[in-house]
């Protein structure tokens, strides 16, 4: 039994005039306890959505809807009620989010927004809490926290801010951590310090961490297995290994053929995706990627694909995966769009 | 296997053009854009549909009225006794009876539609006149930079700050004292009114505007100074001008109602104007409240006419909401 | 405080009366008052030597009891009532008198601007010794108090004003010793800054049946109470409030939801409402006269007696009357009221009749005449409850019979009195006046007795026969006079009269015992809660 | 913190300065010039032409000017040319009235105004919310006098609810001590006074709040929309904070910002709808004062209007600007 | 066009920005120095990496080169002709010659102007192309070089995606013909798989037209990608140049080594094996920066003598420039870094205080 089960989780958004979106389409992941699990995609694809369902955090909004399940350790927080899930939120799961400043509440001192958490789960208060706040902020490497306390985050650079917001959410301990983008915001010699951070309390701790991020090299870096989502669906979960090695879901292939290489030469071409993320085909209607996809055939479009899981303990979403080293191809990508926009 | 049924390669070709623009229409401006969203929105349609109707009767209406709106037909046949606390009330003649002259009030109503337009317009088109030339020639200098810019802004601001400071009706009372009590006063005090309010709005939105992207991309591009003031900051800035525009027409005619209220209204009341009339039926409350319920009702509805398609606007045109 | 109010809750609130008042009263010291909010509060504070009968305009015995004036006319003996005592426990008598006197004649400095003592110049003129050489000599002389009843006032010449305008509460009896524990003489400042003495701001003390008791100005509120000690008829009520609300619906209001039981200025169209609700809607006999004055410099074509008496036939007055006047109004024929002795039924009369008017003007040349039409704006007077509404229409009359009409609108004070009695860039304005006392003097003699830049014209004939009527010390005699001007008057016609209308008064459904007064001289002693 | 103190107070000098010259010019081009504000109706040519001796009127603009700034710096704003009296003496005694007037409609105001915001924002879509939004803008469209016309015709008049006019009955007889009749009333343990002042002020001040009422709606409801929609809102619930404080220490604190800042906009406002409801409720401030001086033309009493309240429009937003470096401290640091 | 022409030279280009405070009007108390003494030559033909941390001073660097933000110091010098003493018609001349490209794709272009006048404002400004026919030509052949179908042209920036309102940006820069294009973050604002498609379309478009770049990124990877020489800046200035092979290979100013080692890899391998160098801290404001060398508050070679007194200037070593005073000694492996404790950072202000300058413009007035 993982510690989180997602299971064909759900989110679609409609409102008056407007088409439906489904955001996020039948997502379906496990997280184990001490497990590092990525979620990647682009921008839209749904990890926000999703981690936001999975924490009963979405805007409360007319015209959204959740499907599916996301068991935790037995409960499954979807149809938890408001009052539990808050008991859970912050003490057993907690979360960390892409923008530091924006995430912090300006008009409130560090020191209270790092106690309360701890005055509403651990039942600490005064003196005792802000020593225990000032030990939280320390072992984020903030340093002399005991007057940091004291201090408004925009006094705090945003490298500190982030470290704040990472002390906020292990305050409790929680056994998953889950991080929206914790480092899109940042340089990347502060997102290497955060993210060493955030192995190290992996590590210590035991935690599992959802990492969510469009940054290929981050879960390179830091999962142990991933999950690649487009359109609102898992298209490809892999351990990182097999994954980075022998990408199988073209649009894997894509994401990871577009982005340049530090270590790589001067001079190759990249092979980009042709199109935008715009160029969606409902899931229901084929693969939402066929638009784009350069090894598509007739049957991606019609049916959508299901997820088919191989013998290496992966599986993607696709009926004509990029080959294996060795293998022939299924099809010829002749099928490409001559005159594509991109 | 690679037979392609060519109904499924449309669909493809279909959907992945769904997602893009399609060629056969022509690109949509911001404003027809705001347009659309404000033709969804029912608060701008009521404000819009009220709105004509006022801008109707007020042009057209004068012509149709049965009877001359500053004959006192009343006093001559010697039914409208106001000493004496008599004033016909409607009548299958007079739809909405006499006032304390005699008049035919609904007559009134339909004249003192085109002069409170008139008031409110005019006020308005004073106070952005004015406004927009002190906002305009701020944000010209802030934006400029420089000594001398800065210098200018901010002496121009703080004149701005210190109108700010006065409470409009002191405001308008110092100009009416000044002036005199006539229709221009009035049109002149409202408008001085809200001259602050669009200088600043204007300054600002060119401040920021100045410091877009685009400006300096077309400064990039070797675009003259002027020209690009007028084809990019100017229009850019205009949104908000002109949606304060529209809720200053509201306030205006409100504003312009106070001023007779307090006696520094257009005296002469041969004038049919809602706010003169509701000025005048004050001595009256007792005996025929309708007199001053008139006017009041139609300065409110009109009021929120402008004031809701206003909003509508300002929604419209919110570039946080554009998508 | 509390053991105050203590009594007042047992005493049941039917002893106290709030009555609505237009305005601050501007001081407490009627000598140097001229508002009427000031006046009405003297009237109930203080008594004069003569006073009108209650309810009309007749010299009747105040704190004198009797009075004659020697053959010549110029010296006046007073016998006066005795046992009278002032609020401050003093005696009044011949002495006091003189010393009132005396202090009013005896006035420096800023005393003697017309600001301070404005009716004391109207009637008497001047002082003792005045600092302004454009002042008149004084017309009163000396007083002497013969012995502790009787008083002797002489004057310099017979005037139709004695002794008439010694009903004025600005000849009200003061304390000596108040007069003097306060300072009251000592009116400091400058002209553009007058500042009064203690007695007239704090402590005004008179005889009347009401004694001062507080002025609120934080509450708009002015306080008397009982005069225990009065030596006529004690007040009915125990406290008389004075509240100012100058808003003439507000005051309507608050007696509609009984904040107060009473107010004063109420609008002409009010009063058949009011009545029809149960109030006691008193109205006093019109003591006034709207008119339209011409000003003959203004316009040349106006010295054409023919234009004028156009402009007479051109006017509406009847309709004017029945539709903008409260009941009771009348479309006047002379220059004042036919309660006035003196009044004169046989004069000139210009019924409506555009067709002549329109006859008139071509015949005087004047068939292209443009006239400026001057009109107050935010103001009622007695006479002229909506000035705007009446010049709307007068001025729809004239244009009806072809004279061009330039509106202009000026503000009342200082604007209009202004440019419509100075200068001569006026055309045609109304105005009115409302008697202060009842003699035709004070309603043609202040209009017409000399030149004056109102009607801009110079009638030696007329003017001396104003000075005749005012010098003649016989009564009958100077009535006959009085006839003669007004048939003069109106044959000469400098204006026209229009109408003369009856101000109204309101007291609450349970108020009774007041009785209107032409001069507003109600006497709120008497008034009572019926119960 | 002083330093912004300071720097505020020291911002209101060229306000005033500029103030200064506007009202100065504006006194000298009265019609009439400043002698027949003074002289009104009795003034022949030779008095008129004392005065202007008397007043300098015949030195150099500079001189005049110079003397004019002096007796400003003096608070001495003349001598109200309808009443005679000092203006300054009273301002003073009608400066509490129109004190408690405010303040009364601004509670009413700040009190109904945000909780109603609140609701509608939490409750967006719903009744409330469409009551309140439209209440809101027929309280920015209706004219105050009248809805104080209204207001009395209904709850004075016709039910007796209410007192009409005035501040305090006069057949109470309160002490005065500070003119602020509540404050008196209370102080001197009058509790029937301080409660029939208290009655007196339900009125006007439910008039006089219509339109900061109706804003502060508006603006509340927007600005919990937006803070709703905050990051930092959702860490909170992230924390698992429970609603309660997740809202009150989260959610209103931060919508109160701009809320803050309007209130301190209307409160020049204010003073304008004053005029207005004092004159409609006979109501004895400064309102109720300058409305007379307006038909007066009292020009003394209203120039002095004008630099009080220039002041005191400068000086709630100090305070306004204080209590919002309270709130946010992002403020704090200049 | 000859091979390693220099097109543009800066020398000691510096861009200090007032810090004013006052308590009525403004003084000037400080300035940010957000450029502080920058030399480099661009080749024609060549394109030249521009990368650093956010606030380092890169975009000033990139408008002061253009003179678009005027220079508080130094030269420039473009094709032999220095634009720093120009005046200002002659300069407006001379952008027909040099273009920027902007990283918001949205925000640099305006809203309300369709794309065939946001491409035609250059023209006109110029004075290129005869007729309409002319321009219209002109138009089609740029839209056709950076794969935007004709039908834009009638269309506003809000109804086209990410990818393509960049290329718009693009195109507004190419339409004139330009000789060297700044390219401000060009692709940081977009997916990762458009970023690509726009990358290689800088590449081609210089292959085709001979254009020269000065590219700038805070993204590493990016800009070694399309670049021929890297700069790296530190607080308005470069610490190191260098072709841009090099650069990964043999780092050589102690930045360079902790920024490369702080670039996350997607290769699983090269993650697990790599020795990650962390800075310590954040970085100084540039109104205070540090003494001697900026960096040494945070170097974990920092050395006791030289680095916080005397300030490093570029020194060629190989075929790299850098600004240190041991980069041959941390080269050799004779230093060892060691730890840095962190200082604390204060950001800068954050816009104006609020209050009531932000007066909110609500319907609704007494008068
Ligand atoms: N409240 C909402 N109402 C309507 N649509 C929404 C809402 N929230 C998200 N969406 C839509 O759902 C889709 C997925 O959004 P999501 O925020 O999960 O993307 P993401 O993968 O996190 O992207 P990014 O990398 O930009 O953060 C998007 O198309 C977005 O527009
Ligand atoms: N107009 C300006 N006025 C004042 N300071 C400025 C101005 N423009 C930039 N700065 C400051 O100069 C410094 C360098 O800014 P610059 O935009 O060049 O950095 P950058 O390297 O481009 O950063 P980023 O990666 O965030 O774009 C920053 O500290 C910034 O705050
Ligand atoms: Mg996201
Ligand atoms: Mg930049
Ligand atoms: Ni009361």
């Amino acid at each position: 039994m993982a510690l989180l089960d997602v299971d064909d989780l759900s989110v679609t958004f409609s409102r008056r005039g407007q088409r439906t979106v489904h955001a996020v389409d039948g997502v379906s992941f496990s997280v184990d306890a001490g497990e590092v699990v990525g979620l990647v995609g682009e921008s839209g694809c749904g990890k926000s959505v999703t981690s936001l369902a999975i924490m009963g955090l979405l805007p409360k909004q007319r015209g959204t809807r959740i499907g599916g399940k996301a068991v935790f350790d037995g409960t499954d927080l979807i149809q938890l009620d408001d009052r539990s899930r808050r008991d859970i939120r912050g003490r057993d799961v907690a979360m960390i989010f892409q923008d530091p400043l924006s995430s912090l509440n300006p008009v409130i001192p560090i020191g209270l927004q790092v106690t309360e958490v701890l005055t509403r789960h651990r039942g600490m208060k005064g003196d005792a809490a802000a020593k225990e706040a000032a030990d939280l902020l320390d072992r984020v490497g903030i340093p002399d926290p005991r007057r940091r306390l004291k201090e408004y985050p925009h006094q705090l650079s945003g490298g500190m801010r982030q470290r704040a917001l990472i002390a906020m959410a292990v305050a409790c301990k929680p056994r998953l951590l889950i991080a929206d983008e914790p480092t899109t915001a940042l340089d990347v010699t502060i997102q290497a310090q955060i993210l060493e951070l955030l192995k190290e309390l992996v590590r210590d701790s035991g935690t599992a961490l959802v990492m969510i991020t469009h940054d290929l090299g981050v879960v390179a870096g830091m999962c142990d297995t991933i999950n690649v989502l487009y359109g609102g669906r898992v298209v490809e979960t892999a351990r990182r290994r097999p994954l980075f090695a022998q990408p199988r879901h073209p649009y894997t292939v894509g994401l990871l053929g577009s982005v340049p290489r530090l270590d790589a030469g001067r001079g190759e071409r990249l092979t980009p995706i042709p199109g935008s993320v715009r160029d969606l085909l409902p899931w229901p209607e084929g693969c939402a990627f066929a638009p784009r996809c350069t090894r598509r055939i007739d049957a991606c479009v019609g049916e959508p694909p299901e997820m088919v899981p191989t013998h290496d303990g992966r599986s993607y979403r696709c009926v004509n995966p990029a080959p294996l080293p060795g293998s022939e191809p299924v099809v010829p990508a002749d099928t490409r769009r001559e005159e594509d926009k991109a | 296997m690679t037979v392609t049924t060519g109904k499924k390669r449309d669909k493809i070709d279909r959907l992945a053009e769904l997602a893009a623009v399609r060629d056969d229409e022509r690109g949509v401006s911001l404003w027809q854009e705001a347009f659309r969203r404000l033709r969804r929105n029912p608060a701008a349609i009521v404000g819009a549909v009220i709105l004509a109707l006022f801008v109707l009767v007020a042009v057209v209406g004068p012509f149709f009225v049965p009877y001359g709106a500053t004959d006192s037909i009343g006093i001559r046949e010697g039914v409208v006794k106001s000493g004496q606390g008599i004033i016909p009330g409607p009548s299958g003649e007079h739809w909405l009876g006499y006032d304390h002259q005699g008049r035919d009030v609904f007559s009134r109503m339909v004249v003192g539609a085109r002069q409170t337009l008139l008031v409110g317009v005019v006020s308005t088109l004073i106070g952005l006149a004015v406004g927009a030339l002190i906002g305009g020639i701020a944000g010209a200098s802030a934006g400029l930079g420089g000594r001398w810019g800065r210098w200018v802004d901010s002496t121009l601001m703080r004149f701005v700050d210190m109108l700010l400071a006065l409470p409009s009706l002191l405001l308008a009372v110092s100009v009416a004292a000044l002036l005199g009590a006539s229709l221009t006063t009035v049109m002149i005090a409202v408008g001085v009114v809200s001259v602050p309010v669009f200088a600043r709005l204007l300054r600002g939105s060119m401040i920021s505007q100045s410091n877009s992207d685009y400006v300096l991309a077309a400064t990039s591009l070797g675009v003259k100074r002027s020209r690009i003031a007028l084809t990019h900051v100017v229009p850019n800035s205009l949104a908000p001008v002109i949606v304060q525009a529209t809720l200053t027409l509201a306030t205006a005619i409100i504003e312009a109602a106070a001023l007779s209220f307090l006696g520094l209204g257009n005296p002469d009341s041969t004038i049919p104007e809602w706010g003169v009339m509701l000025a005048d039926a004050q001595p009256y409350l007792g005996i025929r409240p309708a007199l001053a319920i008139y006017p009041a009702v139609a300065i409110i509805v009109t009021a929120l006419g402008f004031t809701l398609l206003g909003e509508a606007m300002r929604e419209a045109l919110d570039p946080k909401l554009r998508k | 405080a509390e053991s105050d109010r203590g009594d007042d809750s047992g005493g049941s609130k039917k002893d106290t009366l709030v009555f609505g008042v237009a305005g601050d009263p501007k001081v407490l010291d009627p000598s140097f008052a001229s508002d009427g909010e000031s006046l009405r509060m003297a009237r109930q504070v203080f008594e004069t030597l003569v006073r009108p009968e209650e309810g009309g305009t007749k010299v009747t015995p105040g704190l004198a009891e009797s009075w004659t004036p020697d053959a010549a006319g110029t010296t006046w003996t007073f016998k006066l009532r005795s046992g009278v005592k002032f609020h401050d426990g003093t005696d009044f008598n011949a002495e006091a008198v003189c010393v009132n006197f005396n202090r009013w004649y005896n006035s420096k400095g800023l005393m003697q601007s017309p600001d301070v003592t404005p009716y004391w110049q109207d009637v008497m003129g001047g002082f003792a010794k005045n600092e302004d050489p454009e002042l008149p000599p004084s017309l009163f002389k000396s007083c002497t108090a013969k012995d502790a009843t009787t008083v002797d006032l002489a004057f310099t010449r017979v005037s139709s004003k004695i002794p008439a305008a010694l009903m004025l509460p600005s000849f009200s009896m003061h304390s000596p010793k108040a007069l003097e524990q306060y300072d009251a003489s000592n009116v400091a400042g400058t002209a553009e800054d007058i500042k009064y003495p203690s007695y007239a701001m704090e402590h005004p003390t008179g005889t009347g049946p009401f004694k001062f008791k507080s002025w609120d100005v934080a509450n708009k509120t002015l306080t008397l109470e009982r005069n225990e000690d009065y030596s006529g008829t004690k007040a009915k009520l125990k406290t008389l409030i004075f509240k100012t609300i100058s808003d003439e619906n507000a005051r309507k209001q608050a007696l509609r939801s009984g904040d107060i039981q009473g107010y004063d200025l109420v609008g002409p169209a009010d009063v058949e409402p009011l009545k029809g609700e149960g109030f006691n809607v008193l109205t006093r006999p019109a003591f006034n006269i709207l008119y339209l004055a011409i000003n003959q410099k203004g316009n040349p074509k106006l010295a054409d007696v023919k234009v004028r008496q156009a402009i007479a036939h051109a006017l509406n007055r009847q309709a004017l009357v029945d539709s903008k006047l409260p009941p009771g109004a009348k479309v006047a024929e002379n220059f004042l009221p036919d309660t006035v002795e003196g009044w004169n039924g046989n004069v000139t009369k210009y019924d409506y009749n555009p067709e002549k008017a329109k006859a008139l003007l071509a015949e005087a040349g004047a068939t292209n005449l443009t006239l400026r039409f001057h009109y107050p704006t935010e103001v009622t007077r007695p006479y002229m409850p909506n000035p705007k509404d009446i010049f709307e229409l007068l001025s729809a009359d004239l244009q009806a019979v072809g004279i061009k009409v330039q509106p202009i609108p000026l503000k009342w004070s200082p604007d209009y009195l202004n440019a419509t009695t100075s200068g001569s860039a006026h055309d045609i304005h109304f105005l009115g006046w409302t008697g202060d006392y009842g003699d035709a003097y004070n309603f043609i003699g202040t209009m017409f007795d000399r030149p004056k830049d109102e009607w801009g014209f110079s009638n030696k004939p007329l003017f001396d026969k104003f000075q005749k009527a005012d010098t003649t010390a016989d009564m009958g005699a100077r009535v006959e006079l009085y006839k003669e001007l007004n048939a003069d008057v109106m044959t000469f016609l400098p204006g026209v009269p229009i109408s003369h209308s009856p101000p109204a008064i309101v007291f609450g459904k349970d108020v009774t015992g007041v009785k209107a007064s032409p001069l507003t001289d109600e006497r709120y002693s008497t008034a009572e809660f019926k119960s | 913190m002083f330093r912004f103190i300071v720097r505020r107070l020291l911002q209101l000098i060229p306000t005033l300065f500029g103030l200064s010259i506007l009202l100065f010019i504006w006194l000298r081009r009265l019609p009439g010039g400043p002698e027949t504000a003074i002289l009104g109706e009795r003034g022949t040519p030779e008095m008129r032409a004392a005065i202007r001796r008397n007043l300098g009127l015949d030195e150099p603009i500079l001189v005049q000017y110079g003397r004019f700034i002096r007796r400003m710096i003096r608070l001495d704003l003349g001598t109200s040319t309808s009443t005679k009296r000092e203006v300054t003496t009273e301002f003073l005694q009608r400066f509490p009235g129109t004190v408690e007037l405010t303040v009364m409609a601004m509670i009413i105001a700040i009190g109904v105004g945000i909780p109603l915001g609140y609701l509608a924002a939490r409750r967006r879509g719903r009744l409330l919310d469409h009551l309140s939004v439209g209440g809101s803008l027929i309280g920015i469209c209706i004219p105050v006098f009248f809805l104080a016309y209204m207001l009395k015709a209904i709850f004075a008049e016709n039910l007796g609810w209410f007192p009409s006019s005035g501040r305090q009955d006069p057949t109470i007889e309160a002490t005065r001590i500070t003119n602020f009749f509540v404050l008196d009333g209370l102080m001197t343990r009058e509790w029937d006074a301080a409660a029939d002042a208290l009655w007196h002020l339900v009125l006007p001040g439910l008039a006089l709040a219509s339109i900061p009422l109706a804003i502060i709606v508006r603006i509340t409801r927007a600005s919990v929309l937006e803070v709703l929609g905050e990051d930092f809102v959702r860490t909170a619930e992230a924390k698992g904070l429970t609603e309660n404080v997740v809202r009150r220490r989260h959610v209103l604190r931060n919508a109160m910002l701009p809320v803050a800042t309007s209130i301190g906009l209307l409160a020049g406002g204010l003073l304008s709808g004053a005029v207005l409801t004092e004159t409609v409720f006979a109501f004895s401030g400064i309102g109720a004062f300058v409305a007379e001086s307006i038909s007066q033309r009292d020009y003394p009493v209203l120039m002095g209007f004008i630099l009080i309240i220039a002041v005191v429009y400068v000086l709630v937003n100090l305070i306004v600007d204080l209590s919002y470096s309270l709130i946010d401290p992002r403020v704090r640091v200049r | 066009m000859t091979e390693n022409e220099i097109l543009v030279e800066v020398r000691d280009l510096k861009v200090h920005f007032p810090i004013t405070r006052g308590v009525l009007f403004d003084r000037v108390v400080g300035h940010v120095k957000a450029v502080d003494g920058v030399d480099l030559d661009i080749p024609r033909g060549r394109t030249y990496g521009l990368v650093g941390e956010s606030g380092c001073g890169k975009s000033t660097l990139g408008r002061a080169l253009l003179q678009l933000t005027p220079p508080t110091g130094g030269k420039v010098t473009f094709d032999g002709i220095d634009l720093t003493r120009m005046a200002p018609n002659k300069l407006r001349g001379m952008r027909r010659r040099m273009q920027m490209i902007f990283q918001d794709p949205m925000s640099s272009l305006d809203p309300r102007q369709n794309v065939e006048s946001i491409l035609t404002e250059g023209l006109h400004a110029h004075g290129i192309g005869e007729s309409r026919d002319e321009r219209r030509r002109i138009i089609s052949e740029t839209l056709d070089a950076v794969g935007l179908p004709r039908w834009a042209l009638s269309r506003y920036p809000h109804e086209f995606s990410g990818g393509q309102r960049q290329r718009i940006g693009i195109a507004r820069a190419l339409v004139l013909g330009p000789e060297l294009i700044v390219a401000d973050e060009p692709v940081s604002a977009l997916d990762v798989s458009i970023q690509a498609q726009v990358v290689n379309l800088l590449d081609e478009l210089q292959d085709n037209l001979g254009l020269t770049y000065l590219v700038i990124a805070h993204d590493l990877a990016v800009v070694r990608h399309i670049s021929d020489v890297v700069g790296v800046m530190y607080l308005g200035a470069l610490v190191e140049e260098a072709p841009s092979d090099r650069l990964y290979s043999e780092p050589l100013h102690p930045y360079t080594r902790a920024l490369m080692s702080a670039v996350p890899v997607p290769d699983p391998d090269v993650e697990d094996r790599r020795e990650r160098i962390l800075l310590a801290g954040d970085l100084p404001s540039p109104a205070n920066p540090p003494s001697g060398c900026r960096f040494h508050t945070r170097c974990p070679w920092a050395q006791p003598t030289r680095c916080a007194e005397e300030r490093p200037v570029l020194r060629q070593i190989g075929r790299s420039r850098v600004a240190c005073h041991w980069a041959e000694r941390i080269a050799s492996g004779e230093l060892r870094p060691h730890r840095v404790d962190a200082e604390l950072v204060r950001p800068a202000d954050e816009g104006e205080a609020p209050g009531v300058v932000s007066a909110p413009t609500e319907p609704g007035s007494y008068v």
